[in-house]
């Protein structure tokens, strides 16, 4: 099409969907996460169900241009109930070159492809190797292409407000974002007030950012490129009131919850690493809720401090990733050994080593449960949507708290930043997790254990009466000495086992998501939830005997798993790893279950899912629809 | 805002404990545990224990409000000995412990035990980054020159070239000053002593005790069983005088036993003259300043044989401390933000309804 | 009796044994461990087969007289085939109250306890908690007791000296020693020699040490309180030349061994920590060996040094226990992306943290498998005696070498402190295993694999044409430049894994001692191997249908590992942790292995393991006479 | 003997290459490599990776014999440019990995790469121990005063009290001066550049490359990301005379446009003066050693806008550098005890024989 617009309005068509998936992707600095975001809210606030999926570089600013360079944000919308950012998009919206080409591949044929025709330019093209303009060669037959002059069409509609050409330039993101409002119908008021309030101290940016969202609007509204617009009906969630959440976000408001009900302050002691750093920029924050935070020199130092302020009664907290958790093991160790409360977050992230740190992976799961000299027992919990990552926040500290021990909560870097709607909770819904210090002098003992959970007391210094010394050494039972008796030691060893054993009856029964016995059971942990529950539905639906069960206790397990894995002809375990869960499983129950492992630093797909469960019922002669 | 944590039940509060009311009157077996002490007989640590407990009736602490956290080595058993409250964490963490404990809990007096090892071998870091955010605990670092507990390998500490376990042909690596490294790592209080000088190290102790911030004293200890007689030369009773120059703030660095010998400066470079001799009087001298961070770098770089071994002072400033900024800016929040409503901050953001 | 010894001698008669078992106690100042050293060179010199335990205190002097300040050291000494220094002493010399007190308990009823009487003071009695001195009260009854005045006699003898009360006193263990070469006649001139070199420079020491030796040995010639000798002839032992050897000393001998066969230079760096130290005391004294040391400054230093050296061409070796080893993994992880060959000697020790220190136990197999973040596979060896530490040091650089790969070589205290006769081995037999640089320029890729091993190029700084930059994020498969393309990350994932996988095509198949099919197997790893094998040796003369079956390599494991398992009725799986391998083997061959797991810092003993095996054979209806 | 290693088939030795024969003549480009630089447009590292290739030819090494090591950051990333071996390590790390690196391979000439992160908060006790060991490789640290690829937290050399992503109240942690600690720990070369004196920089990094032993080089360098404008007020074109002082052993500490401005020592404290005002002469401007600690000190301290800025060598001396003395000790070891012999080895200590 030419880079003129055409100045009248044609008449549209409009259509009902179900669900949309929209893939925006530029360059890192054309804003690309921000336009993601702003449409998502709209969407959230619309109504829809909703689950986001950023996908960054790791380089801050890559060359403009690049492949490298390229940053993406996949969001799928719905009047249903969904649980993933969907598989492949319906439209990608692709602001370069780059971004074509590095997305391309997983727009289905057939799918919208919207692009800024004015970066096509020779020199964006030979960047990423494109020998002629696939624009121009007939190459994107397949696809359903709109090309847009956006940047062309963008400048003209700021005209006249003084900003430079690289401020203007800056804004087409929002003409973007304009013509996907106009596609899908959705009003931009509250874009308009969020630009308002961004820019208010600069409000000729604002003007820009505003003229641009508009401008991309009424090309839509009036060129006639776009025969169809589609509008997707809210979906029907549960009463309440709802605010959009990425699984860090979640996890942060989790913790200050967890510290109110708890009754007790926040340390949180840490050192920046993706993708766990917006953890600590976000609890910085909350200093009027008493949390402290502690930018530490390196991991040891954070996990060090957060033991000694839970030795001082505090609520020690630490967070980090794959490789920098792989620094705190030796101090998770002394935890464990004098019984300390703590919680230790992994947001893992593709590893071995440096690996891919922007990209998401489950490959941390038997670091935290064995990385640890000695017999070294722990709590590990993994939730598995972003919002069960501000519950987990409180089961972790509820069980830390009451059973004197660390653990360690896992999330991941698809969790962490992706999001979803998350219907707030009511504070009075929630239960205290409070525990009393010990103060009574009378038959204190270090290690004496409560008979139930085998907590030993919480003496903190100040107390007067109960000065005793603690270590990593090996205590003597009850008195809490340094024991090097052989049966002593063995005693302990056996103690702390038992200790953290004993949690599987304080925790909930492992769930189902079907029939309670069949088939196949799909038994997933953490982040996979969603696809693995939208996979297992479609399975469902088409009349397989499968079930969905998803584990958020991975040490202890809950009692039921050996029952419920039994009633299955066929146990399959997705994994984002080589296998790591289902070591644990084969291990315990002795069942010879299968895996489904993709280490690709992306979330599974429902259809590759749904494919390996296919194939899984088909060993077993069972053929679906 | 849920951020005052003491051990008492009801706890009379979070400054420091002389605002309690009435102290029982301490003394010093109050603060001897009834664990056996098992370091070598002969070992210089127990006169740094023994003194340790002489002192601590003198800072107004209950004693339950006493912690004493230690890294691993021979040194790092002291805590098991004292009678107050201990934590024998692990290797070189020691002053990252305490950070925490102190942010968290501010009503605290906090004394990190540590050896030349454990502080500056791996845990160098650490101890670096404590002292230069003023946490408020007192670092006292046993320096025998070598690993004791681990049976005698060269230390950072140990000489150029000696012959230890780990280095039958000599070390080869240069030793670091601790009191360079403090005070490069910006501490504010910075002081040396010596196991056998007991009245010194006890009123070296004491100013650690009463400094606010971040706090390091070198103890220099002998170790009878891997490093027999390491500070011998200068620290033995009939030479000390001439062989140790004592820091008096204010005061010219006079010693000797005759007090006839001096420190000057030629230039800025320090410089061992005779009072009386070459027309030099008192005068002359150097007069020590703790807050001046040229003299103290002068200080930690002088020793034996070259000159005398300065003890005492070297350096104390005052600082906020970690803790207290801490503090302040929960305060401030709070002032400016209102105490965390957490329904507020669930909700906050945009949030919508559904029916 | 009196403190005046008799004065002339009484005839005894001479008793021949095949086995026996001597604890030597006492104070840490006493030189028990010398004294228990000196025995079993003598009795390895005589040709008995030995084995020897020593177990000292953490502390380095605990204070005299003092339970925790107790040294002891046990040796056993045979005419046959032994595989450990013996359950339970025969003969219990104890030094002092402490002494007495700390290791009564493991004499057995009717066994042989000398003392010296002349510690038993009120003061020395009441440090230990004796309300009367046993030696008197009769509370010693079931013992055959033996009450020597040792300090007594031994001043006197050597009285004229011009020696001080304390250089006497030091004098006395060899009192002790002499009585020991008396009762189980022994020549004494190899330790006068031995005493003669070690105090050249100080005669007059020498000659208190020869007297008190000489005082000892006639006392026993003099009195008549012992009416019988014993003699434990020489073993059959294959011929050849023979040292005494603990599993330190092997593995430090291996490394410079394995450097010659590879004809490249050690590198090792090291941070101090019990029990491992000694190695590096040992490799720095090998510098004529081009072995060169590096006391780092801690262990991430240390593993980070070793990988810098390997970088360049050398033989990059580190060692460490347990709660070094936990702060190397984020190293070891990057060893394993970067694909360099490294070994990594874990002497494990007591656990969790700090633990004790100077105990043993195989609380870290897990550990080393899966302390790191990601998916992060690499070897993990583990000798099975102090001999086996010589060959499987050269077994580690051949496979680290062969294959671009960490290895992870396994000890523990007992093995690295305990002692046998090792038959030297003749150079002339043992392989090479250099490996060459790369050095042609044509068809270089960092990544490109060797076809078979799967190994990466080592191409060294320093060779011109092959400049090319590694690291610790994703590799593009080949090329190795940085990538963060989804399916090359799957990709080398699955390399990662199958390289190592690969080497069980390498290594030899695990062994059976005993029948290939039957009611029970043991398996073991490390350094629980002679216990387990007089165990199963024992049930089997008494008819048991048992073998015992001993994994070296622990990952990847053997191939035909399933297939001997699958050849019995049960297997059993005796650990020193609370069933590390025991998971391993359930979660990979779905067997349900039962486990036999203490963790109280001391080897098994072969009763414990005999009774076991007897448990579980019950369960299958058997009945072993 | 087994230590010899180079990367050749049959290597030209171990010494400096400089004794190798017939060097092809290398010019900035062969230093250039295939991988596209993906720093943001703006960063300052751009210039420092010019300068770094710009200067390598001076060396005299094949560039096959130049290693760079880096750690994790932005900073470490330049290895991937440079057509030299390169290795990309872990956070915190690259000194001790450059240590083990020159230990095996002498004849290597060894660059390490690191942030002020990296270097100095992670990383701050493996930089401490390279540099009191005299280890024979070059560490360049860029300081941009924050954390660039994590996006914007504070690091080790943050203003106290700055606002970052992870200070929204400021930050509680006071900063440490990179030259003071390098001092401290005894580095024989210490110096200073900025990313936008490119001649000042190729300079410095020459007189870094000559140097054999522990140097270490702080970069001032902006991060137009996360901390833009951090060095801008004394490195600005037109400031930059008046606010910096360039250091030249033996010379006067003069400054400023005019050439007129001086630091002088009053006592032993600096100060800046003015020549030609209250009588100052050029021959009361304090004269730049290399040698003298205690000038070393000073100028590690003194900084905008009380002082300018020091820039250029501020220490440089001569102590055996580390893998030196381990080479010293194979060879004595050799000399006295004959090359290792593994069969008397093996049989070494006492024997038998069993027939
Ligand atoms: C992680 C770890 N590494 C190593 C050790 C072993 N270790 C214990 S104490 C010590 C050094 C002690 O030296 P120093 O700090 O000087 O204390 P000293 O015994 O001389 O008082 C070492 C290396 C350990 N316990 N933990
Ligand atoms: C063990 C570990 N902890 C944390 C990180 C995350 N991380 C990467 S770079 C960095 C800090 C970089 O700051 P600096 O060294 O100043 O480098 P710059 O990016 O500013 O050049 C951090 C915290 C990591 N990669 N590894
Ligand atoms: S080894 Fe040395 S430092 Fe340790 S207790 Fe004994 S004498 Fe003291
Ligand atoms: S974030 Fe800063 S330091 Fe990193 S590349 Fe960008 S501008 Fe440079
Ligand atoms: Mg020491
Ligand atoms: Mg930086």
């Amino acid at each position: 099409m030419s880079t003129e617009a055409p100045l009248k309005a044609t008449p549209t068509t409009q259509k009902q969907l179900e669900r949309v998936t929209i893939r925006f992707a530029g360059d890192s600095g054309d804003g690309m996460q921000l336009t993601g975001t702003q449409f998502t809210k709209n969407a959230a606030a619309f109504g829809n169900d909703i689950s986001t999926f950023p996908d960054y570089p790791a380089e801050i600013r890559a060359p403009a241009g690049s492949l490298p360079g390229v940053s993406g944000f996949q969001l799928s919308f719905s009047s249903t109930d969904i649980h993933t950012p969907g598989d492949a998009p319906d439209v990608l919206v692709a602001m370069n070159p780059a971004a074509l080409k590095a997305n391309l591949g997983e727009l289905p044929a057939g799918g919208a492809l919207i692009v800024n025709e004015d970066a096509f330019t020779p020199g964006n093209l030979q960047k990423v190797g494109y020998a002629s303009n696939p624009l121009g060669d007939g190459s994107l037959k397949q696809w359903n292409l709109f090309s847009v002059p956006v940047s062309t069409l963008n400048s003209r509609a700021l005209e006249g407000l003084g900003l430079t050409n690289k401020q203007v330039d800056l804004t087409k993101n929002f003409f973007a974002l304009g013509l996907m409002f106009w596609l899908y119908e959705r009003d931009m008021a509250a874009t308009v007030s969020w630009i308002d309030d961004k820019f208010k101290k600069r409000p000729e940016i604002a003007e820009g950012n505003k003229r641009a969202l508009k401008a991309g609007y009424n090309f839509g509204e009036t060129t006639e490129i776009f025969h169809e617009r589609y509008v997707v009906p809210p979906a029907k969630l549960r009463p309440g009131h709802y605010r959009n959440i990425t699984g860090n976000e979640a996890t942060a408001l989790g913790m200050v919850a967890a510290s109110q009900l708890a009754e007790r302050p926040i340390f949180y002691g840490s050192y920046p690493i993706t993708p766990a750093s917006d953890i600590l920029h976000q609890l910085a924050g909350y200093k009027n809720f008493g949390v402290k935070t502690f930018q530490a020199e390196d991991e040891i130092a954070a996990v060090g401090a957060a033991i000694g302020a839970s030795y001082g009664g505090a609520m020690g907290l630490t967070a980090s990733s794959g490789p920098g958790i792989a620094l705190k093991t030796e101090a998770m160790g002394l935890a464990v050994m004098v019984e300390l409360p703590l919680v230790v977050i992994d947001v893992q992230r593709a590893g071995p080593s440096t690996g891919m740190p922007t990209k998401t992976e489950q490959g941390d799961l038997l670091q935290v449960l064995f990385g640890r000299n000695g017999e070294s027992p722990l709590v590990v919990l993994a939730p598995a949507t972003p919002a069960e990552c501000f519950t987990f926040a409180i089961e972790a500290w509820r069980i830390a708290l009451k059973y004197m021990t660390p653990v360690v909560y896992m999330s991941d870097a698809f969790l962490a930043n992706g999001a979803e709607p998350w219907r707030i909770p009511n504070l009075a819904d929630l239960s205290s997790i409070a525990v009393p210090n010990r103060t009574a002098r009378e038959g204190f003992y270090p290690y004496l254990r409560d008979e139930t959970t085998l907590a030993r007391p919480w003496a903190l210094p100040g107390t007067p009466g109960l000065e005793h010394r603690i270590g990593g050494l090996e205590k003597a039972d009850v008195m809490g000495n340094v024991s090097y008796d052989p049966d002593n030691h063995h005693r302990m060893t056996l103690l702390r086992q038992a200790k953290i054993d004993g949690i599987a009856a304080d925790i909930p029964p492992l769930e189902v998501h079907g029939p309670a016995e069949g088939d196949l059971l799909v038994l997933g942990w953490g982040s996979t939830y969603g696809a693995i529950r939208s996979a297992v539905k479609r399975l469902q639906d088409r009349g397989a005997s499968i079930a969905h069960a998803h584990l958020r206790y991975l040490n202890p397990l809950p009692e039921n798993v050996g029952d419920v894995l039994k009633a299955y002809k066929r146990v399959l375990i997705p994994e984002l790893n080589l296998g790591q869960l289902r070591m644990l499983i084969r291990a315990r129950y002795l069942i010879d279950a299968i895996g489904y492992n993709r280490v690709r630093g992306k979330p599974f797909r429902i259809a590759e899912l749904e494919a390996e469960a296919v194939r899984v019922l088909a060993t077993l002669g069972v053929t679906i629809a | 805002m849920t951020d005052t944590i003491t051990g008492a039940d009801n706890g009379a509060g979070n400054g420091a404990a002389a605002t309690l009311p009435e102290l029982p009157v301490l003394t010093r077996k109050d603060f001897v545990s009834d664990q056996e002490v098992r370091w070598c007989p002969g070992c210089g640590d127990y006169s740094i224990l023994a003194q340790t407990q002489k002192v601590m009736p003198d800072f107004g602490y209950p004693k339950e409000n006493i912690v004493f956290i230690s890294g691993i080595g021979c040194s790092g058993r002291l805590p098991y000995y004292m009678n107050t409250y201990g934590f024998h964490t692990i290797h070189g963490r020691a002053p990252a412990i305490a950070t925490g404990l102190k942010a968290a809990r501010p009503d605290l007096m906090v004394w990190v035990i540590t050896g030349d090892g454990d502080a500056l071998s791996i845990g160098g870091n650490h101890l670096i980054h404590s002292l230069r955010r003023n946490v408020d605990v007192r670092i006292i670092m046993f320096n025998n020159r070598i690993y004791g507990l681990t049976k005698g390998q060269a230390s950072p500490t140990s000489e150029l070239g000696k012959i230890t376990k780990s280095s039958p042909y000599g070390t080869v690596d240069f030793p670091i000053s601790p009191l360079a490294i403090a005070l490069a790592a910006e501490a504010t209080f910075i002081a040396r002593s010596v196991d056998t000088f007991t009245e010194h190290m006890q009123a070296t102790l004491n100013a650690a005790g009463n400094h606010h911030g971040s706090t390091f004293v070198e103890v220099l200890q002998n170790c009878n069983i891997f490093n027999d007689g390491a500070h011998r030369e200068f620290t033995d009773r009939e030479v000390r005088e001439d062989r140790t120059v004592v820091l008096e703030h204010g005061k010219p660095m006079i010693f000797g036993k005759d007090r006839n010998k001096g420190i000057r400066l030629a230039g800025h470079q320090p410089e061992v003259v005779t009072i009386g001799e070459n027309g030099i009087t008192e005068a002359d001298i150097l007069v020590h300043d703790e807050t001046d961070p040229l003299i103290a770098f002068m200080l930690a770089h002088i020793y034996w044989p070259e000159f005398p071994v300065p003890v005492g002072v070297l350096r104390r400033v005052s600082r906020p401390t970690h803790h207290q900024m801490l503090v302040d800016q929960l305060a401030q929040a709070t002032a400016t933000r209102g105490a965390g409503d957490l329904t507020k901050l669930l909700n906050s953001g945009e949030t919508w309804k559904v029916e």
